[in-house]
Parts: C-alpha cells; structure tokens; sequence
C-alpha cells in the first residue's frame, strides 16, 4: 500500500468520525427526548437510563389531549402561518426596496436592521407590552401576530435584501424593457426567483412563531391563547416536573417543524448561502 | 429599421462625468458598435439609448421622436445583455415569447406561437424550445437571448458585450453569425464592447470612446488605417502600437525618421505624412508596419522571440537603441532567437501624431 | 420638469419614506425602553406616555446594582465568552471538513445540522437537562456553557461552512504546494481570511448564550448560578411586575450587545452574505 | 531545469475514465502546452503532476525521481494557478515570499529579502511589493502570482491556465513576457491551456489532448501544419475548419476533389496526399487554405459576408452546393456580399483525413 493510498484511507476514517459525531450529537437529544416520551412515567428517571423503551407506551400522548393541548396547537398554527405571511409581504417589499435603490440612508438603514436583530428580546418584550395594552390587543392572537411579524421582520429584510442582491439586475432591466412595470417585475420576476431567499426567511419566521415562549408568557394570560410552548412549559411548572407529558409535548411541537425543515432543507441552504440563479 | 440621433448628451454620476456632449448619428439599418475601455462611456451611452438612466443634458432621438422622457419599454428597442438576463424560471419559449405577452396590446396566442417558431428557427434553437436555460450551453443562451431580441421586430437593437462570455472560437462563431442576421434584417444595431477585434470584423461603423469622449467615428477600414489619434491607433488592432518620439528629415533625397542616435529611412513618408516633417513626432508602428528587409541599408535589429499566431509569425526584435518592435512574417521564414535581421517600415502603414496633442500628422483622405 | 425628473423624484421620496419607517419600527421600542427606564416609576404608565421623560433619573439603575445584578451579569459574561470560544473552535473543525471533503453522508449530516437547528429549545430542554443532572453538571455555569456551545454548534458549522465553501481552493492548495501542512493551511490560511464568518457566527452564539432565558430557567435553580435575563425576569415576576427596574436591566443587558453588533456588522454582514474573498 | 516522464498514468473520477495511459516525455527546460478542450484530461494530468490528485495507474517521473507518493511540497514544483491563489491577506512581498518561509528548513530573513527583491525586480513589480493583492490589476496579480512561482527555483513550473482572466490585449502582452521569462531562466515549464493561439505562441511543444487521451504531440508547426487526426486539425487555428467529404479523382492529369456536383481542381495534391487519391477523403479547408484565384476555370463562390480581421481580411463564401467556406484576403480587396468570386485551394495548405477514423492522410515528414 503505496502512502497516498494509506492517506487516502486515513483520511476517509477521520471523515466518517467526524461523520457520526456530527450526526450524533445532533440528533441525541431528539432521539432520546422520543425515547423518554414512549416510556411508562415511573421507568423514565431509572438509572442507567434505557435508550431505547423495553415497555413503549403512548400514555403520555393521550394524556395531552385529555388536558386539552388541541386549542395551543391551532392557536400556534394561527399564530406561525399569518406572522410568515406578513414577514414575506413587508420583508420583500423592504428588502427589494434596499437591494435595489441607492438611496442616501440605506447603509443607516441596515445597521438599524442589525442593532434590532441583536436586541435581546427580554428589552422588547416589556415595551412592546405596555404598547400592546394600551391599544388593547394584549391576550389576542393579532396582538402576538403583530409582536411574532415585527420582531422577525429585520431578519426577513436582511435576508431577503442579501437575496436579492444576487439576483442579476439585467434580468429586471430586460423584463422593463420588454414592457413590465416595476411592481410586475417584482412579482412575476424576482418573486419567483427568490424561493430559496423566501424559504429561508419563512422558516426563520415559523421556527421563531412556533417555537416563542419568552414573549408568549410575557403576553399571553388566559388559556385560550395559550400557545403550544407555553402549554408544554405547563407540564413544567403547574403539576410538579411531569417528565411524560413534558416530553411527549416537546415532540408535538417539535416533529413537525422537523419534518417542514427536512423537506426544504436543500432550498434554506441555497437560500442562505446566497442565489443559486446564474444569469 | 430607424436612425438614431444623440445631440450633446451628457451624463454625470455625482461628480464623474460619465459621458460628455456626445454626438453620434446612426443611419438606418447601420450596425454600429461603440468600442472602448471601461469606463470610456460606451455602455453609458447604450443605457442612456435603453431608457435605463435619465439624460442630464442633450438629447436622444430614435427615429423622429425625443425620447429622452420615455420610459423603456415605450422607445421600442430589443437588448440582449452580457450575461444575457434569460428568465431562469421559464423555458426557452417563454423566454422567446416573453416581450409579446408582456406588452400592454396582447399578442394572440397563435401568432405568439407562430413567431417564436420562426425566430427560433431562425437561431437553430427551435429544438430547444421545451428547456430551461439552465440546460444550455453559453452559445445555445446567447442564441435565445438574441431570438428574444428579434421577435417584436423592434426599431433598433442593442447589445451590450453580448460575446464576452463565450470562449475564443465560439465568440468567433457568433461574430460572423450575428453579422449575417444583422443583413437578412437589416434593423438598426447599437453593439457596445471592449474588444477591438469584434468592433473591426462586424461593425459598419465604429465609434470610439475614451474617458467619457467620442474619439473617431467611421468606417473599421478608417478607425484601423487612419486613427485621428494616438488613443485609437493604440486601441485598436491585436497587439499595442509601438510609439516612438523623434523627427523626420531628409537624408539624401529620403525622407528619414530620427529617434536618437537612430536614423531610418522610409520611403513614401513624404506623401503620407506632408506635415510632419521636420517638427517633433510620435511614430506609430504596428506589426504590420514593419516587415524583414531584402536588401542592406535598412535598420538592423536583433530577434528576441518569435511566435506562431495562426498562419503568421510575430518576431518581437529589439533595435540598437533599445526599441522592442514586433514584425509580422510568414511562418515559412525560420529565425532564430538572437539572430540579427534586416527591417524596414512600410510608410503605408505606419501613424505620425503629434507628441504634444496626440493627433494625428497623417493626411487622411 | 420631465417625466424622468418628476419619477426621480417620486421615488427619492418613496425611498425616504422607506427608510424612515423601517427605522422607526426597527429603534422604536428600544428607544421607548430606554425613556422608560429613565422615568420615575410613578409616570412610567401615564397616559398619554411621555415619548422622552421631562423628569429623568437613573434611581432604578442604582436600585439593580443594589439588589445584586453584578453577579448575573459577570455570569453572562463567563458564559457567553466560553460559549462563543468553543463553538468557534468545534464549529472551526467540522465546519472545514464539511466544506473540504467530499465523502459520503455529507448529505446526512448537513441534514442533520438543519435538523437540530430547527428543533424547538423546550424539546431540547428537557432531554438535556436529565443529561446534565445524570452527570452532575445542573445548576452550574460549565453545564450552561457546554448547553449552549452544543445548541448553537450547528448553526455556528453550518455558517462558517457556507464561507470556507467561498474560499478558492486554489489558496490552499498553493499553501500545500508551498509546504504547508492541512493543520497550517486551516490555521494560517484559512482562519485568518474567515473573518467575517467566524464574526458572524459568534455574534449569533453570543447573542443566544447572553440573552437566553428558556434554558437557563430550567437549568438554573440557586442565586449564584443566575445569569442576567433570569435576574431581568426576577423584577417582572416575584416583587409584581417593577417597570422601572425592569425596563433599566433590558437596558442593561441590551446596550453591550448592539454595541458589539454594531462595531461587527460590516463584517456580520459580509460573512452571512458569503465570502468577500476573490482570488 | 528537469525532465518529466508520464508512463502508462491514467486517472479515475468513479467510473469516467479521465486520463487514459498517457504516455508523455518533457525534456529539462521544455516549454511544453497541453491543450485540449475542457474534460480532455489536461488539467487532470497538471494536478497529477503537481501531487494534488493520487494517481490510479502508471507512473510519473520528475528527473529520474518517481514521485507517485511524494506529496506536493515533496515534489519540488512551483505552480501558478488561473485565479492566481493570490493570499489576500498577505502583502505582495509576503506572497512572494510565502514559498521560502513555509518550507521546514527555514531561509534566512536577509536572503528572503533579497530574493524577493531580485524576483520582484524581475517582474516588473518591485514598487507594489507593500500593497495588497486587491488593490493590484489583474496583470499585475498575475506577474505576482509567477514572481512567487520563481522564487524558490522549483525544478519544474506548473501553470494553469494563468492567463484566461485577462482580456484579449494583455493576454498577448503576458503571452510574450512569458516566453521571454522562459528564455532567461529556462526551466522545464507546462502550461495547461484550452486557447490554441496561447499554445502556439508559446511553447516548444504541444500535446494536444482530447477524451481523456493523447492525441498528438509536437512543436507548433506540426501541430498546425500536421495534424494527425481531425480533432487537432479542427482545434488548433483560429475558426474552425471546414469538413468537406468527397474523393480525389484524376480530371485531365489534374488531381481534382469531387464532392457531389462539385469538382475542384487542386495543383499538387497527388504530392501532398499520396494515399487519398481514388478513395473516400474528408477534406480539411481553413480559411488560408483558400485564396482568390486570379484566372479561370477555378471554383466559383458567393460572398456572404466579408469581416476585417486586424490586418487581414476574411471573406465567408458560399459554393454553389451550399458549402461555407472562410477565405482568407488582404484587405485592400474590396468585395461586397453578394459578388461572385473565383476561389482555389492551395494544396499545402490543405489537409485531408480518412471519414471513418479521422486520420490523416497527408504524407508528414
């Protein structure tokens, strides 16, 4: 065995090392967090603990819809798909209006984008609920739609503005030429063009809408707009450190974003890593 | 098929003026490419032609109409890009039809469908109407975006580098393919590009440019034989000019080029140059300005390296003084590196500028 | 005046009026924070509210300092540097064999990493903190740093994947003609024209480990181990909900983070946006 | 200053074959081009060479060295890449020098100083030694890239492609300095190259590559003048050559070309190509190989288009069978499209191949 060749094999085994950690600390906690959800509620803090449930049982999974978990799923489906909608709208048309006009101002602009992606949102929860209150729409679902939009909004933007950018301008020229008028190009050209950029963006909106707790707490009171993660935080803290249904809810909540991730995975990568479209 | 007319266009990007009182008068049915560096204004003066920047001064006619107010898609032009701006999410069809349906008069579908079929047969791509453009090659795009300009039958066309994506033999292709489509057409072109070669082999006339400054317009026979200045004479043609400084004077009856300690003989330089002589001169020497000489008397220089370019053989040859010239000859002539050859100048094909000015001392017809 | 001049000037318009508003929704609540935090605690909630207070005073800054915020906030910072040092080094590592190798189950892994990123905090919660009790690491700061350095690994090798994978090749592969080895290709080649990348990728760590509060509150259960969010939800839980003290510590947990973010944010930016390297 | 031998080396990705047993010998101090089009194999074999990919099969030498397994900075080569590999974070001394402090043993820093100096002075680039690489022209990066190539007196020079980011005009300026570069130090150089002109200019030999396989290997002239196969006679010059199919018969002791209905006498042929006479023949014409004839009885064509090509002029003909042909003319012919010309062919200039293997038939020295 020549020494490229033992290289080459060296090489290969570090890769598949690094491989499986990779995947294994990635997925661990998922997979286990799945495990300890099937388990009956009095084998779950045994030690050493069992990976995978010699005595599996969905229990826990009744359980939570006995308590009534249906109204924080729709109210956190209500909640993620109209926060995503309005991100897109205003985030395309701000981050088109960025990406596209040399405007005095817009270097101001995007840090202002940036200082706000950094705010911690303890700072904004407080304000944005004495503003919330004072207009009356604290314990709505509008209220935490507004609050989920303008809070993931600048991301929206930054991201949609960095989309954009890569997209070529001779593409908007040709169609103007051709006859479109700058809303028609938008629409029927970057638009289209720009599904990674939105994919990516709409994911972010959605993870953080269905995903919320700090400002759901802070503004939610009454069960009926309770969100999912603030049901699951229940299981938590009302009825002592329930780890079956704690768990079992954590997958609810979970699966389901997984699933909406992997099956646009390959368009958030390209998405976030910039335009794929070549003139 | 219609003229077009800039008066005194001006243009400025802040403080840079991009484009100065240009002038330029394109006839009907003229291929004209504006050649330059970048930067020089040509594809300024293409943009400000599009509707894609507002005019700051002057004015621009197509046909009988100002247009400097109308938007793009009112002037009635066709451009295809460098990079030739396909709509990746359509196919080469729709891609083709695009301009007819996007219009405010709808085309009927039929006709739609019946154009697209004879432009792209017109461009050898009616097989390829069913793709994407991402599953063409470079030169099967550049077809598309050429049919897509074609088929509105526009008053004037507008390209903007259209080849400069395409590697050395396709872009020759293209070259001579685009010319035969400009006569089975005969629509007015406006071909803007840095590369000499394409202006010289396409263009009817050519125009051009330098810092924001039309230099010469004319006809490739006139922009590459008669340069008015040192810029277009260095500009165009394959290699740089060799420039050299001295005088002409008259040594025995011939009229003789100085340069130091350097005299050359060059005969017809007295008909060719009438004013240059006797005051201070920039010579302008091409490759082909200067062939081997049969017999003695003319200039010796040495032969630094010689190389094959097609059918030709370049020898760079370095004079007495340090002058580093290049000479074009037949391939058959085998020389050596470090052999010493006789050379001489073909009056013919050699420029006279004024060092101070840059302009030309030659009579031009 | 022109068409093209009178359109100019429409769009100039539009364009400021772009420009204000994103500003004005992007500072608004954090600049109505900051005049909260400076007002007495008797005006805070008047109505109509003052936009900028016409009696400023810092007492409820000196209140924090006096109820015990230093030592949340030098946990933070213990944390939040440790957090983003690890992550860089791992995500460094992983990140770089990522982009550099071509070897099977790259895929899988990158579908991981999206995975995990997606993963909802509470899920990963619970699962992890059995982990950390098992072994003794709950309700200490090295628990919290190795939590949050393994949430935010993936994001942080996705991101710095995405930017080695725009660094040419032809650099490294000149480094290795030259005599360098992988190691001092990744360390003095790699590394230092990564920038922007590792910028960016440790500002999202440190966003997340000095601003989180889901995990810390089921992590965290004694004084000593507080970190600052838990000490800013201190003042809107146990004493009722303090305006005063609690618009001043989001204050205080806020203002270092935008500076840093805005001292960074050329290269957050560019680093986010891919690499600005050309060969 | 070494030899470099390929035996039998051919290289996998999966299961596409990309190099196939090439044989190849490099005297010390060649300037040896492989050309091909992309996919030929050529920058496969360069990275082989330089250590960058394992070898599958065969054998590579540097000097009398195998060095199959020696890892790059093992092999002593210094490469030079098309994107330059320009460190941007490094000065323009420190990527000069970057080769010499990176190797283990170490060299002294006033040596490295004055190295540097040396290679930069050389270059033409000792005033940019304190910039950064971005904030050079793309000509000047590349005299970087070759100065950090130089300075460690590698035995063989690999270059990749290095001047295919540059436009048309300083391409043929790099072309030149190049060569001259290979003239003063004359070292062994290969230059991996998809542009014919760069090979022909340049090197001393050509291996011409195509599918992965050797196709011909040879200095300029015979690459040009002798092609062996149909490939490299359509890939090397300017435009691509014109395939005619048809045979060579004998017409009144004149050796003619029949394609179809057309005949065309061609004085000299039975000398130039002993084995076509009286079998199938696939006739390669360039745009040389056709001239105006000045008498009769020759084959007429039809002008299409006629386009200036630096000093020369090209005129695309069209026979009266539909065939296109390019033909070469001095300028200060005036012909219009549409005319009718007289054409020949010149029989040195001529190649002809067998239709079914694409060899060739010409009788080479």
């Amino acid at each position: 065995m020549t020494d490229w060749r033992a290289r080459a094999l060296q090489r290969r085994i570090a890769n598949a090392v690094i491989a499986f950690a990779i995947c294994a600390v990635a997925l661990f906690p998922i997979l286990w967090g799945l495990s300890t959800s099937l388990k009956p509620a009095n084998r779950i803090l045994e030690y050493p603990p069992e990976l995978i449930p010699s005595t599996p049982t969905l229990e826990h999974y009744f359980y939570l819809f006995e308590t009534g978990i249906t109204r924080p799923i729709v109210n956190s489906l209500i909640v993620s798909f109209f926060s995503v909608a309005f991100s897109l709208l205003f985030g395309t048309l701000a981050g088109y209006a960025l990406a596209r006009y040399d405007f005095r101002g817009r270097a101001g602009v995007m840090m202002a984008i940036v200082a706000v992606m950094s705010i911690p949102l303890p700072s904004l929860t407080v304000p944005t609920f004495i503003l919330l209150a004072l207009i009356g729409l604290n314990d709505t679902l509008v209220g935490l739609t507004i609050l989920y939009t303008a809070y993931q909004l600048p991301i929206t933007v930054w991201i949609l503005y960095g989309y954009f950018r890569t997209l070529p301008r001779e593409l908007e020229s040709a169609a103007m030429i051709d006859g479109y008028s700058r809303l028609q190009v938008l629409r029927k050209i970057v638009v289209p063009l720009s599904g990674p950029g939105l994919i990516a963006s709409g994911l972010f909106v959605l993870t953080f809408a269905w995903n919320d707790f700090v400002v759901a707490v802070a503004m939610v009171s009454s069960a009926e707009t309770r969100t999912l993660p603030l049901a699951i935080y229940n299981y938590l803290g009302f009825f002592g450190r329930e780890w079956g249904p704690l768990t079992a809810s954590a997958m609810v909540a979970t699966i389901p974003v997984i699933v909406v991730f992997l099956a646009f995975q390959r368009y958030f990568l390209s998405g976030m890593t910039g335009g794929s479209v070549k003139g | 098929m219609t003229n077009v007319t800039f008066s005194g266009v001006t243009k400025r990007f802040g403080s840079v003026v991009a484009l100065e009182s240009l002038d330029l008068k394109i006839e009907a049915g003229e291929f004209v490419s504006l050649l330059g560096p970048s930067g020089s204004g040509k594809t300024t003066s293409l943009n400000l032609l599009a509707g894609l920047l507002p005019i700051d001064d002057g004015e621009i006619r197509i046909g009988e109409k100002v247009v400097n107010d109308l938007p793009p898609d009112k002037r009635d032009i066709a451009m295809v890009f460098q990079n030739y701006a396909l709509y990746p999410h359509m196919t080469v069809f729709e891609n083709i039809a695009f301009p007819l349906r996007a219009r405010q008069r709808r085309t009927a579908e039929d006709e739609i469908v019946r154009r697209v079929d004879r432009v792209a047969g017109a461009m050898g791509i009616g097989d390829l109407l069913a793709r994407y453009p991402k599953e063409l090659s470079g030169g099967q795009q550049q077809r598309v975006a050429l049919g897509r300009a074609m088929v509105r039958d526009p008053k004037v066309f507008l390209l903007d580098e259209p080849l400069s994506n395409l590697d050395a033999r396709l872009r020759i292709r293209m070259r001579h393919d685009i010319k035969a489509l400009h006569q089975s057409i005969k629509s007015t072109i406006v071909y803007v590009t840095h590369d000499q070669a394409e202006a010289m082999s396409m263009s009817s006339r050519i125009a051009v440019f330098n810092k924001g400054r039309l230099q010469q317009y004319g006809t490739p026979r006139q922009i590459y034989a008669e340069p008015v200045n040192q810029f277009v004479a260095n500009f165009v043609g394959e290699r740089e000019t060799t420039f050299i400084d001295g005088r002409f004077v008259e040594r025995g009856g011939m009229p003789t080029f100085e340069a130091g300690a350097t005299a050359i003989p060059i005969a017809g330089a007295r008909e060719r140059f009438p004013a240059a002589m006797g005051r201070p001169v920039r010579l302008g020497v091409r490759a082909e300005s200067v062939r081997l000489a049969q017999g003695s008397g003319a200039l010796s220089a040495t032969v630094t390296l010689s190389e094959l370019s097609g059918p030709d053989q370049i020898l760079y040859v370095r004079t007495a003084d340090g002058t580093e010239l290049c000479c074009r000859t037949d391939p058959a002539t085998v020389v050596r590196p470090g052999e010493t050859v006789p050379i001489e100048f073909v009056a013919g094909l050699l420029h006279a500028f004024d060092p101070a000015t840059g302009d030309t001392l030659a009579k031009h017809s």
